[in-house]
């Protein structure tokens, strides 16, 4: 507890905090997830929330917004005990919140999401609502179409509505709980401004994220959680003091509680790119789709190179990437695995032949979350030897496989048998690396692989898909972070609206290039 | 939007493998609404002015305890089995086929005229196993429809199911009246296979060996579903699609073949309750097992062994209930009531219970 | 054939189709709407039987046809009350829950009509009718359609009323999102369960006046299991309808239209079997999906329970 | 053989004053008379009867009526297994002694009567028949009542309609179907059917002929006068209490299963139910008929099939066009 707990260089603000949780408690089935918390939210400060996965950010968040209620302690608002047992309770409070999860209705319009809530049996005002939309992302400097069907939107689309619409209700608290995530750097940029901009008019806003640079660049003030607990906090004077590395370092040492340097965002290590012929070759690629079609994509890569997929999210990486695995049917164009055609083979297939994909979706599409991590493990091979012998499960060898990938691959789970889905983030994606990095594989497609992971993930997930390329497999890489492409590629393809508008190599001027293509100027 | 089916609830839990204390436990949880739902339907029966134990009393002896009662609901169990064993399948692979009566009876339909027309030329047991076949093929094929169109167009299967329900409930009375009937009387109905050509009854016993069939399949598709290739393919496909087509797993054709099997046996049930009890197929005739086994098949979580235990609870309530209604002037339709109850009773249980475990015991 | 098809035949045989199609659209608009909000309301045909009981009690007992149907609408309502409390509050299956509440609404229906009427078998005079100036003078339709009890023109205005809120209300957007991304209509401030709980409400009341119509349009008696599984056509009509009340009311007529068209056969002496009349309207939809092999377009959330805080 | 009681089992509630609750009222008459007792399992439904069949055998029932054509294949099998006799309807040709007999009843006479009175009654010159379903006891009478029509006045319209399949508690689709009949010209309405034919007996009490006035039913099996509002011509009423009581009988004399049972207008068994509607004169013509129906010298043969009564009133409905 002492060695917790003696990290504050929190000195009083000058404001009256306008929310206050107040020693709160929150616990769920065998985990505390918020043990005592005290933080005080001031307006005009940036406040930012820092701790690794499951350290209970989005916890505190969901009491303040009305998801969760404390079991003990309590909520102050304006100085005065208050229970937020509502989302409308907290909106009535003037607490406005965008989700970690996207909370939109995908088959109403924009302005139909922000009328939600409105008086029953009154007509929504659309027209005044698509102003005040308007006008609002205008101030953000982000677009938004009122009239487009939210389902057609992109993900980071999405995440932008849901901050305008919390602009719009003018709250006095905003809280965004990892919402640049979904940004491109450009957009977290924007959206770093606008947090600026927000608190300068008086406003408190709370933000969430695993990207240190970012949290630095915009925070007024910090505070760490580390499996439940507030281990600490920096006012604005002390972080002024410190200086960004020495903030840094101090907050790493709070989250993590040692030492371990930012391995994250770190200058790209030497490697060297073998030359060889390529394994995984795509030539005229096209792919069907009713959004963002695939058209006529070539590229190729060697066995130990990593060739990285930059791009603006939703710009057909996920059409092409479903396209090489054989989830999606192409129109036209070849994929060669070692020189054999495979765009016939079906999915399975193109697993044995040696073809790996770990998708972006590791809850809803990489797992079954009700099933044990277990069959999750050997979920692309049913029925195979030797795990099933002439169709009948051999639950010893399952689990033993289990045992040894859990091990290997450090995925924290109190058990094999325990559902996926009450795993974090971060060892579900453990999990899904070890089940598509196992085995006899030859090419693998990793797609936005460290997405909504904490800082020692993010490293340990790299350091993967690293050694997966030095063990000789054929890497693509598709990310919407641009520091991971430049950090991990060897080769940088640029897509855009379906089409790979360039290839460069990776070095000095990538940065710069990359840039230029992905905004568009160079094409 | 999503091509996914509605579910009805969320996907079936994975089942650890079995335990004794889990079982003990279970039966706790059925057994503790079982009395609770018979308090309450005797608070009805005080108020139809009726003694509550006499008609317990009526129920138990006449269901259970007297030898004949307990070979009806022995027999009783058999179709009932055999729908719940389709169901289980359907259900686990996240399909709702809620068509289960018209293909128990175009099954039942095409077995009464098969039978009787095969067993002169071929002998008993050739057409008994004929007839089993056929009804579960006649069970399939009335699932042909619904399951091209889910697995080809995503149409929704509840919508197709209950129309091919309507439907073959229809058509099984024009073939009845039209196709098969029994020229030898003018009641509108199929010719009858005599008794001595039926399922043999089991030991010295009224008991229909359809019962056995009905255990084999429930018992069997349990296996197949909790410990098989197959099995944990139609899991997967039931629990996620995206991640089925993900895993490489092809869900057109999964959602085909369970399809078939679900229909199959509901057919195969429509044959066993002819080989083994009717004999014949009267016009217009529809005891509508489907739709009353659909709920014990959900109250037993798709698990083959909790739902032979309620299917036979089922059975002695309507055996017994019969018999209690006639012996103390209770219209019959009060069975309907006592049902109805505990239904939600064990649903109402099934609850408190999971929010025990939530609340971390 | 001329003899036959009077105009007094032919405004008999759209009547009774109008009449027979009234229950069944009032059912499947209610489930449309639970729907729409994501219950799967499968206990409808218990709303409906209890409905009709509730209906002819008080329009037997008051004399008025309005009482009956107000009372229809609330017995309905009280099925659907239960339904509400235990799947939607407590979460149970409703799949379970909507099955017990049929069967028990059967047999508690069957009893009190076995004890009161089984004996009497009271019925209802003829319901007065509201001739609608102008209209009701039309050859046929006039009659059939604009010469109805004012019960009729109300259910036509049900649908209409419920089109206008689905299409342009808060409360249409918020049945939406309840059915669609209830997390999502949560996070925006309404509760989810209320919003649900409404809905279930509504199908109930309708359902049951539905029920009431049955019996005291439809009937003049009540007599047990007169439903007959109206309800279960209204699931259909719901499911077929996506989301678009006017598709139901034109499922309902359909339906109606197909029961006159078999009397109109036999009454003409055509010699078809009534069983492939009665199979008419189902191999119709199905020959329709076949052809157009619409994609589902089920809400989303239907049929799941939601809790606040879960994934 | 000594008999000490009878059962008897019935699909639907024995208060219909109809098909049931003649068969419930009749066992216990019949039982009466012959001082033993009667057993009544009544609303059965239409399912499996063989565990009330073994019950009631058990239970020491000496004779089972198994008063529903969907009985009459369980009931002789379950007889034959416990060696106890059984009554079944529907089917003559299961006659085997010791075992089974039929009581397929018909009241075709009657019905032929009801044909006759009521186109000597119609105004508008149309009847109609309704019927809840085709079960060969109702094809038979559908039949007769066409022909006794036809008969009476050869330019008489019979108009015939079937409410649906197994739609015996129908009472919404009994009224509609009715009302059609009506708006067809009928202003009198033979009905068979379950708890459809309260539906039918509504539309008959709220509507109007199409010549402006009132419409009459004539009803079949049971006597529907205690619920009467006025529009009650006749019913073919059957008494099924000598049938029973001659099973009785029989079955003490060991002569059970030698011949088959059937009501006629002989004895009374099927009688036309005389109300105040029917104005005397046409009353004592219609019993005059009667006497030659019983004399024989109107001879009769029931047509219990469905595609016998297609014919007939297809032909009917034709001829009027
Ligand atoms: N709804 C819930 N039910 C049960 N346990 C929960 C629930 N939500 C959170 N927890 C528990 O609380 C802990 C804190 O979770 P929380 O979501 O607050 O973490 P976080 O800091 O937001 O993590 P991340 O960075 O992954 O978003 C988790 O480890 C988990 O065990
Ligand atoms: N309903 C739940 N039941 C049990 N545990 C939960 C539940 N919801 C969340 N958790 C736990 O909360 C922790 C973090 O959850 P949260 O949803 O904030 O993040 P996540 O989506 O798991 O991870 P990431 O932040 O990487 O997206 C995990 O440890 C997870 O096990
Ligand atoms: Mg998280
Ligand atoms: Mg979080």
């Amino acid at each position: 507890m002492s060695a917790l707990a003696s990290h504050d260089h929190d000195a009083p603000a000058a404001t009256e905090p306008v929310v206050v949780l107040d020693h709160v408690t929150k616990r769920f089935p065998g985990v505390v997830a918020n043990d005592g918390v005290t933080v005080a939210i001031h307006p005009g400060e940036v406040h930012v929330l820092l701790g690794e996965n499951g350290a209970g950010k989005s916890t505190l968040v969901g009491m303040l917004s009305g998801i969760q209620t404390p079991d003990e302690g309590g909520i102050l608002v304006g100085g005065h005990e208050v229970s937020i047992d509502t989302p409308a309770r907290a909106l009535a409070l003037g607490i406005g919140t965008v989700f970690q999860h996207a909370m939109l209705v995908p088959s109403l319009t924009v302005a139909e999401n922000v009328a939600l809530g409105g008086p029953a049996l009154v007509r929504p005002d659309r027209r005044r609502i698509a102003e005040d939309l308007r006008r609002a992302a205008a101030e953000i400097g982000v677009s938004v179409d009122p009239d487009a069907p939210v389902g057609s939107l992109s993900l980071g689309e999405q995440q932008q509505v849901e901050i305008v619409r919390a602009v719009m209700r003018q709250s006095r608290v905003l809280i965004l709980d990892e919402a640049t995530a979904m940004l491109t750097p450009k957009g977290a940029e924007e959206l770093g401004g606008l947090m600026r901009r927000l608190v300068a008019r008086g406003m408190a806003v709370v933000f969430i994220t695993h990207k240190l640079n970012e949290a630095l660049a915009y925070c007024d003030r910090i505070s760490v959680l580390r499996l439940g607990r507030k281990v600490g906090a920096i006012g604005p004077e002390a972080l002024k003091a410190m200086g960004p590395k020495a903030a840094t370092a101090e907050i790493v040492r709070l989250m993590f509680g040692s030492s371990a340097a930012v391995a994250a965002g770190d200058a790209r290590p030497a490697r060297t790119v073998p030359a060889g012929p390529a394994v995984l070759a795509v030539e005229g690629l096209s792919v069907p789709d009713d959004a963002v079609p695939v058209e006529a994509v070539t590229l190729a890569v060697a066995a130990g190179e990593i060739l990285g997929i930059a791009g603006i999210d939703g710009n057909g990486q996920k059409q092409f990437a479903e396209a090489l695995a054989g989830q999606r049917r192409q129109t036209s164009g070849r994929v060669l695995l070692d020189g054999r055609p495979i765009d016939a083979l079906p999915v399975g297939e193109r697993r044995k032949a040696g073809l790996r994909y770990v998708t972006d979706d590791r809850l809803h599409e990489g797992t079954v979350g009700g099933f044990p991590v277990a069959l999750n493990l050997v979920l692309k091979q049913i029925g195979d030897e030797p795990f099933w012998t002439r169709g009948v499960e051999r639950p010893a060898t399952i689990a033993d496989h289990a045992r040894r990938l859990v091990s290997a691959f450090d995925v924290r789970t109190p058990g094999i048998e325990t559902p996926v889905g009450k795993l974090s983030g971060g060892n579900i994606q453990k999990a899904l690396l070890a089940r598509e990095l196992s085995g006899a594989a030859r090419a693998v497609i990793f797609a936005k692989p460290t997405y909504g992971l904490d800082v020692q993930n993010i490293r340990a997930t790299r350091q993967r898909i690293r050694d997966a390329a030095d063990g000789g497999l054929a890497v693509i890489l598709i990310s919407t972070d641009l520091e991971e492409i430049l950090e991990l590629s060897d080769r940088i393809a640029v897509m855009d609206r379906g089409r790979i508008v360039g290839i460069v190599d990776n070095g000095p001027d990538a940065r710069l290039a990359v840039g230029e293509m992905m905004s568009g100027v160079a094409a | 939007m999503s091509s996914e089916s509605a579910r009805m609830t969320t996907s079936p839990p994975h089942l650890p493998r079995p335990r004794l204390g889990p079982h003990l436990h279970r039966l706790a949880t059925v057994v503790g609404p079982v009395l609770a739902a018979l308090v309450l339907a005797g608070l009805v029966l005080l108020a139809l002015g009726v003694d509550p134990l006499a008609y317990y009393g009526t129920v138990v002896q006449r269901g259970l305890l007297s030898p004949t009662g307990l070979q009806a609901s022995l027999t009783r169990m058999a179709p009932l089995l055999l729908i719940a064993a389709g169901l289980i399948v359907a259900f686990r692979a996240g399909i709702w086929n809620l068509g289960g009566d018209g293909q128990f009876l175009l099954g039942a339909v095409v077995v009464a005229a098969l039978g009787p027309a095969l067993v002169g030329t071929i002998g008993v047991w050739p057409t008994l196993v004929a007839c089993l076949v056929v009804g579960a093929a006649v069970g399939a094929v009335w699932s042909v429809l619904p399951a091209l169109l889910k697995a080809g167009q995503g149409v929704n299967e509840i919508i197709t199911t209950l129309m091919m329900t309507f439907l073959g409930v229809s058509f099984a009375n024009v073939l009845v009246k039209l196709a098969f009937r029994d020229p030898g009387t003018t009641v509108p109905q199929t010719r009858t296979l005599d008794v001595a050509d039926r399922l043999p009854r089991l030991f010295d016993t009224t008991v229909s060996s359809g019962l056995l069939i009905g255990l084999v399949a429930v018992i069997g598709v349990h296996l197949l579903m909790t410990r098989t290739a197959f099995g944990l393919k139609l899991r997967v496909v039931g629990a996620n699609t995206r991640a089925a087509v993900h895993a490489g797993l092809s869900v057109p054709k999964l959602t085909v073949a369970v399809f078939a099997i679900s229909a199959a046996l509901s057919g195969l049930a429509g044959a066993v309750e002819i080989l083994g009890v009717q004999g014949n197929v009267r016009a217009d005739w529809n005891p509508a097992y489907s739709l009353t086994v659909v709920p014990l098949v959900f109250l037993a979580r798709f698990n083959g062994f909790a739902t032979i235990a309620f299917v036979f609870l089922f059975s002695v309530l309507s055996i017994g209930g019969e018999s209690a209604a006639r012996r103390l002037g209770v219209p019959n339709y009060f069975t309907l009531v006592v049902v109805a109850i505990l239904l939600v009773l064990l649903g109402l249980a099934e609850y408190l219970d999971q929010r025990r475990r939530l609340a971390g015991k | 054939m001329d003899a036959l098809f009077t105009e007094v035949f032919l405004t008999s045989l759209v009547l009774g189709a109008v009449t027979a199609g009234i229950p069944l659209m009032l059912a499947g608009i209610g489930e449309q709407i639970s729907e729409k909000a994501g219950v799967l309301n499968i206990g409808i045909e218990g709303m409906m039987l209890v409905g009709a009981y509730t209906g002819f009690l008080a329009a037997y007992g008051t004399g008025s046809f309005w009482l009956g149907f107000l009372a229809g609408a609330l017995g309905g309502l009280a099925v659907a009350a239960a339904m509400a409390f235990f799947c939607v509050r407590l979460g149970l299956s409703q799949i379970v829950i909507g099955i017990a509440l049929t069967l028990g609404a059967e047999g508690m229906t069957a009893l009190l009509h076995h004890f009161q009427f089984s004996q009497s078998y009271p019925r209802l005079d003829a319901v007065a009718t509201l001739p609608i100036p102008g209209l009701s003078a039309l050859p046929v339709i006039g009659p059939a359609l604009f010469d109805r009890p004012p019960m009729v023109y109300l259910a036509v205005a049900v649908v209409v009323a419920t089109a206008l809120v689905f299409r342009f209300t808060n409360l249409g957007l918020a049945l939406q999102a309840a059915g669609d991304k209830p997390a999502a209509l949560d996070a925006a401030g309404v509760d989810v369960a209320a919003v649900r709980t409404g809905a279930v409400l509504a199908t109930g009341a309708l359902a049951g006046l539905g029920g009431a119509f049955m019996a005291e349009v439809g009937a003049g008696i009540f007599v047990p299991f007169m439903t007959n599984g109206a309800g279960f056509i209204g699931i259909v009509l719901a499911m077929l309808a996506r989301g678009n009340p006017f598709y139901v009311l034109t499922g309902a007529l359909i339906f109606g239209a197909c029961l006159s068209a078999t009397t109109a056969l036999q009454v003409a002496g055509v010699d078809v079997p009534t069983d492939v009349i009665q199979m008419l309207p189902f191999a119709a939809v199905l020959a329709l999906l076949v052809v157009f092999g619409r994609r589902a377009s089920l809400p989303p959330a239907l049929g799941s329970h939601y809790v606040r805080g879960a994934r | 053989a000594e008999i000490a009681s009878i059962a008897i089992l019935t699909p639907e509630a024995g208060t219909d004053y109809g098909w049931n609750q003649q068969g419930v009222d009749a066992a216990k008459a019949a039982a009466a008379a012959a001082g033993i007792e009667a057993i009544v399992a009544e609303n059965l439904g239409y399912g499996d009867v063989r565990p009330t069949l073994r019950e009631l055998g058990e239970d020491g029932a000496g004779l089972l009526i198994a008063h529903a054509s969907g009985y009459n294949t369980a009931a002789p099998e379950i007889g034959a297994e416990l060696k106890i006799p059984v009554a079944i309807v529907d089917r003559p040709d299961a006659l085997a002694a010791g075992a089974v007999a039929d009581y397929t009843c018909s009241g075709h006479e009657g019905a032929y009567l009801a044909g006759r009175l009521a186109a000597k009654m119609s105004r508008t010159g149309t009847v109609g028949i309704v019927v809840s379903g085709e079960p060969p006891s109702w094809n038979a009478q559908s039949v007769a009542f066409a022909e006794g029509a036809k008969a009476e006045k050869a330019d008489v319209t019979v108009r015939y309609a079937v409410i649906g399949p197994a739609a015996y508690s129908d009472a919404a689709g009994g009224k509609r179907v009715t009302e059609a009949l009506i708006a067809a010209g009928a202003d009198i309405i033979f009905g068979q059917g379950n708890g459809s034919s309260f539906g039918m007996l509504q539309a008959i009490e709220t509507g109007k002929a199409t010549d402006g006035g009132k419409v009459y039913f004539i009803d079949v099996i049971g006597d529907k006068t205690p619920i009467d509002k006025g529009n009650l011509l006749s019913s073919v009423v059957w008494d099924l209490t000598p049938v029973y009581s001659a099973m009785i009988d029989d079955v003490k004399a060991d002569k059970f299963g030698s011949r088959n049972y059937g009501i006629k207008l002989a004895d009374d068994s099927v009688k036309l139910l005389k109300t105040k509607q029917i104005p005397d004169d046409v009353w004592a013509e219609i019993m005059k008929i009667r006497q030659d129906v019983v004399d024989g010298k109107i001879a009769l043969t029931p047509k219990f099939d469905a595609d016998s009564v297609h014919a007939v009133v297809t032909q009917l409905a034709v001829a009027a066009q």
